[in-house]
């Protein structure tokens, strides 16, 4: 891939991370805000491999994903809702 | 074998208490449960020994570089041995020790059971390890790892009692610890981006040629730094978790946060704007004025705040909040007085706090009265305790021949040599309100009759040794303070560049 | 009203950030301060004095292994701190 | 019936996660990837297992004891590692100048102590995510 | 001007990062709720990576492993922030797993996670306790 186009997938990566951010603001259910915490990993986990940082992405994936399980496990303990 | 320990003391030392903290959680069914505890209490008197050790050769010998692992300075990770950090690690060692030896009275009592105990201790010894990795290191992102390690602990061990205050405030605590944790990685951040080293050395090196073409990108680097670090050592406006976390945690908690683990922060700022920036950068631009007005704020709204409390612990947290505010004036000031005063107060404020914090937990838990209001005549059934705390108090306050005099001078000499009479008038008050928030409590113990009978008596014998231990030391360092203060103005020397590193 | 604080702040900040973001070295290019001799070190060497293929396998075990330890030493601070805040423990 | 099919997938797919987590493991210095990342996958796995089988289930092939010894020995067996450098008279965490056999580059055996500490890590980490889990969903008092 | 915005705009990986950044703090203060505050501190740790290894990259460099296969000469990018930032994702986790053990202690002890409410129920068990 040219240098240009991995720029703008840069991009388009990076403003997606900033929507899921924006987003957890105004999700009230708090299973959508660890699932949209998943994607952020998953996102930023992309990013690396466009930044030619693999072992970042492998590690970065497994860590959100794990994190994410363990959020939802806490969840599942006290309740989905935001008041 | 010999040489091969003196010559790696530096990572051993660290090492040494890493490797008791891993060990301690396996020796749960350990039928002799002081065996446990005589076994952490060595530990920490081997890094003071070590640290003494350190401190005296470089005293004599000037500061010395330690490559982990064999590798030169900008491909490993170098340790710095210099005067701030044999007389970091000297006070690590004579503050953590006694804090062991009190808590070892009590602890299963008051977190619950014997495994909880050790994982107390284990923390405690890990928060340990991470002050002495910040005292020797001179990377900048092992700096960022020590004190992740330490902020860690140090969280954990204020929910020790696991109550409800405790873990809300512990909560908190660790929010905004992370937050700072946050701003500092941004700060080492910038700080690769600009030179593209991380050995302290190095970075110095490299901006002082190139620092005028980045000004902004450099002063924010530094903010990021002042801020994440102010959080965590309870700079005035970023103090507001401190309150709650010190005061409700356990008595061996909140005295060991309280006297070390703030300054373990204070002392990794000081290395990265001295030691990895340089004073000359740092003294351009407008950081050390900012630090300046800051610590003055907090000295005097500290002691406000601590006027208000009834609360003895509450009272000595918020005091806490304005010693640090001396700290910070000193570095402030950016003289060799101001920040030797400075460094001699980051000891003399461990031992005393950390001695008020024991003496103040021991009337609260046997008087079962954590007002101060309500506590008439502790002195007569506590002759010892409130005695120790009394000598705490008066080094607080500056009282000669007290540690707190010490330091106290030298950072008064400091404002007086900088001409900055604002900052001499600041102390003078600060110390005057040290005496109206802390003497009513020795008052209010010894000259006010109880109105009825008590039924409590002095602490346990153990507890007291540690007392004493530390209200003899702070005598000791108040009427003797030659090497430790010569030690401080070394530090201060080399840390702004006056004594070449060698 | 907090919310309105800390927004106002932020923005505060956020400006300065831009002015502190033109300062930086551009990225992606191959002449910044950070593509110097230590990362040609690690480039070059790392395969002739560890042995490792994966460079960055190389730092993190190697080079700077002492940061590792201390790494491995959060995870189990973190761990025995759940433990204090979570469980009762035996006696 | 649903329970039957996913305990069943579970069965089957389970081995097949933890291989690639210790391949990950092993790999680390050839390969993307390392102690961490590849301990969180085995980890992963275990949790999963866990999930599907029941917490007594899994607490049982991980006892508690267990966990606490691989948490202590993973990181002493670092510290370890490290103190081979300084008996050999040389630095702390030494790997070239410490008498071990670097290897042939490029196969399994490379990278002298590499492979060694990144097992001891990786055992580790995944102990730690099962733990954490095992710590947040028990029932206590 | 034109230049100022040029050279902001060529460094968008490191607005991004900081914008991020400044979300994940908002977001820390200013919910209530403990669980968004947690994934607040993720987003922002996040951030701090993204800074890192932006500032390591080079436009058409390859990933930091020697390919023993390929013959011709290759750009590598600067593997020290990966390591670093490594480094990093632990202890955001080690962060995340304290945290999500204190939010399960306090859900035990008030029976909610939201800190507005539990700053109530502290302040109401206070009032009662210095009335008796």
């Amino acid at each position: 891939m040219s240098p240009q186009i991995i720029d703008f997938l840069n991009i388009i990566f990076l403003g997606f991370l900033v929507v899921i951010a924006i987003a957890v603001s105004y999700v009230r259910d708090l299973l959508y805000a660890a699932i949209l915490l998943g994607a952020y990993s998953v996102t930023m986990a992309l990013i690396w491999l466009l930044m030619s940082a693999p072992d970042l992405a492998i590690t970065e994936a497994a860590a959100g994903i794990g994190m994410t399980t363990l959020m939802i496990a806490v969840i599942s303990k006290t309740g989905r809702e935001e008041e | 074998m010999a040489t091969a320990i003196s010559e790696n003391l530096p990572v051993l030392l660290v090492v040494m208490l890493l490797s008791t903290a891993y060990i301690l959680p396996v020796l749960t069914r350990v039928r002799r449960f002081r065996l446990v505890e005589i076994f952490s209490i060595l530990a920490l008197c081997l890094t003071l020994v070590g640290g003494a050790y350190l401190a005296k050769e470089v005293l004599h010998n000037g500061s010395f570089h330690y490559q982990v692992g064999g590798w030169p300075a900008p491909w490993g990770i170098e340790l710095v041995i210099n005067s701030l950090t044999g007389l970091f690690l000297i006070t690590i060692g004579f503050v953590t020790i006694p804090i062991m030896l009190y808590a070892s009275a009590d602890l299963v009592e008051e977190v619950g059971s014997r495994q909880r105990a050790i994982w107390f201790m284990t923390l405690f010894l890990l928060l340990t390890a991470a002050l002495t990795g910040l005292a020797v290191t001179g990377d900048m992102f092992n700096v960022f790892v020590m004190v992740e390690v330490a902020s860690i602990a140090s969280v954990a061990i204020v929910s020790a009692r696991n109550d409800a205050a405790s873990v809300e405030a512990t909560f908190k605590y660790l929010m905004l610890a992370t937050i700072g944790s946050g701003f500092v990685m941004l700060g080492i951040g910038f700080l690769y981006i600009l030179t593209g080293n991380l050995n302290m050395g190095f970075i110095q090196h490299e901006l002082s040629t190139t620092w005028q073409n980045y000004p902004t990108a450099l002063w924010m680097g530094m903010s990021f730094f002042m801020v994440g670090f102010g959080v965590k050592s309870a700079l005035f406006p970023l103090h507001v978790w401190l309150p709650d976390a010190h005061s409700t945690a356990i008595t061996p908690a909140s005295a060991m946060l309280s006297s070390l683990a703030i300054k373990g922060y204070i002392i990794a700022l000081l290395k990265v704007f001295y030691m990895a920036v340089g004073a000359q950068i740092i003294l351009a631009l407008p950081i050390t004025n900012i630090l300046l007005v800051l610590g003055m704020v907090a000295i005097i709204a500290g002691a406000l705040f601590a006027l208000a409390q009834d609360e003895l612990k509450r009272r000595l947290a918020f005091s806490t909040v304005s010693q640090v505010g001396y700290i910070f004036l000193g570095i402030g000031l950016g003289t060799v007085q101001g920040l030797g005063g400075s460094l001699m107060h980051i000891l003399s404020h461990a031992i005393t706090k950390a001695l008020l914090f024991l003496a103040a937990g021991s009337i609260v838990k046997y008087t079962g009265e954590s007002k101060i209001s309500e506590m008439a005549g502790v002195g007569y059934q506590m002759p010892v305790t409130v005695g120790v705390f009394t000598v705490g108090a008066l080094s607080m306050v500056g009282i000669p021949l007290f540690s707190g005099f010490v330091s106290k001078w030298q950072l008064l000499l400091g404002s007086l040599q900088a001409g900055n009479y604002l900052a001499v008038l600041v102390l003078v008050l600060g110390s005057l309100l040290a005496a109206a928030y802390l003497l009513p409590v020795v008052k209010v113990a010894f000259f006010q009759k109880p109105e009825e009978k008590p039924l409590y008596g002095e602490a346990a014998y153990v507890q007291l040794v540690a007392m004493l231990f530390l209200a003899v030391l702070i005598i000791l360092v108040g009427t003797f303070p030659g090497a430790l203060l010569e030690l401080a103005q070394q530090a201060a020397r080399t840390l702004l560049g006056l004594e070449v590193l060698l | 009203m907090s919310r309105n604080i800390a927004a106002f702040l932020l923005v505060c900040i956020g400006v300065v950030m831009f002015l502190a973001i033109a300062e930086l070295p551009l990225y992606g290019s191959p002449d910044t301060p950070v593509q110097n001799y230590v990362a040609e070190r690690y480039i070059d060497g790392a395969l002739s004095d560890t042995g490792a293929l994966n460079m960055v396998a190389s730092i993190v075990i190697d080079y700077r292994a002492y940061d590792t330890l201390i790494e491995t030493t959060v995870l189990f601070t973190s761990i025995i701190a759940v433990f204090l805040v979570l469980k009762k423990g035996i006696n | 019936m649903s329970d039957f099919v996913l305990k069943r997938v579970v069965a089957l797919l389970l081995p097949f996660v933890q291989m690639f987590g210790l391949y990950v493991i092993f790999h680390g210095h050839l390969s993307p990837g390392g102690s961490f990342s590849g301990g969180i996958i085995v980890g992963l796995g275990m949790i999963a297992f866990s999930l599907v089988f029941g917490l007594e289930k899994g607490s049982e092939k991980l006892t508690e004891r267990t966990t606490t010894l691989i948490e202590s020995f993973g990181t002493l067996w670092y510290g370890a590692m490290g103190l081979v450098g300084v008996l050999r008279g040389s630095s702390f965490l030494m790997n070239k100048g410490s008498g071990v056999p670097l290897g042939e580059p490029g196969k399994l055996y490379s990278g002298g102590l590499i492979l060694l500490i990144t097992l001891g890590v990786g055992l580790k980490v995944a102990s730690t995510m099962v733990t954490l889990f095992n710590a947040l969903m028990e029932e206590e008092d | 001007m034109g230049d100022l915005i040029n050279r902001i705009l060529q460094n968008y990986p490191y607005i991004f990062a900081l914008a991020l950044f400044g979300i994940g703090t908002f977001t820390v203060l200013t919910h209530s709720n403990l669980l968004k505050k947690v994934i607040g501190i993720n987003i922002m740790e996040g951030s701090t990576y993204l800074f890192f290894i932006a500032a390591g990259n080079i436009r058409g460099g390859v990933a930091p492993i020697k390919d023993m296969a390929s013959q011709g000469e290759v750009i590598h990018v600067n593997p020290l922030p990966q390591a670093l930032m490594l480094t990093g994702i632990v202890v955001s986790v080690s962060v995340t797993a304290l945290s999500l053990a204190l939010i399960m202690r306090l859900y035990k002890l008030y029976g909610t996670v939201d800190a507005r409410e539990i700053h109530q129920i502290r302040n109401e068990v206070r009032a009662s306790g210095n009335s008796n």
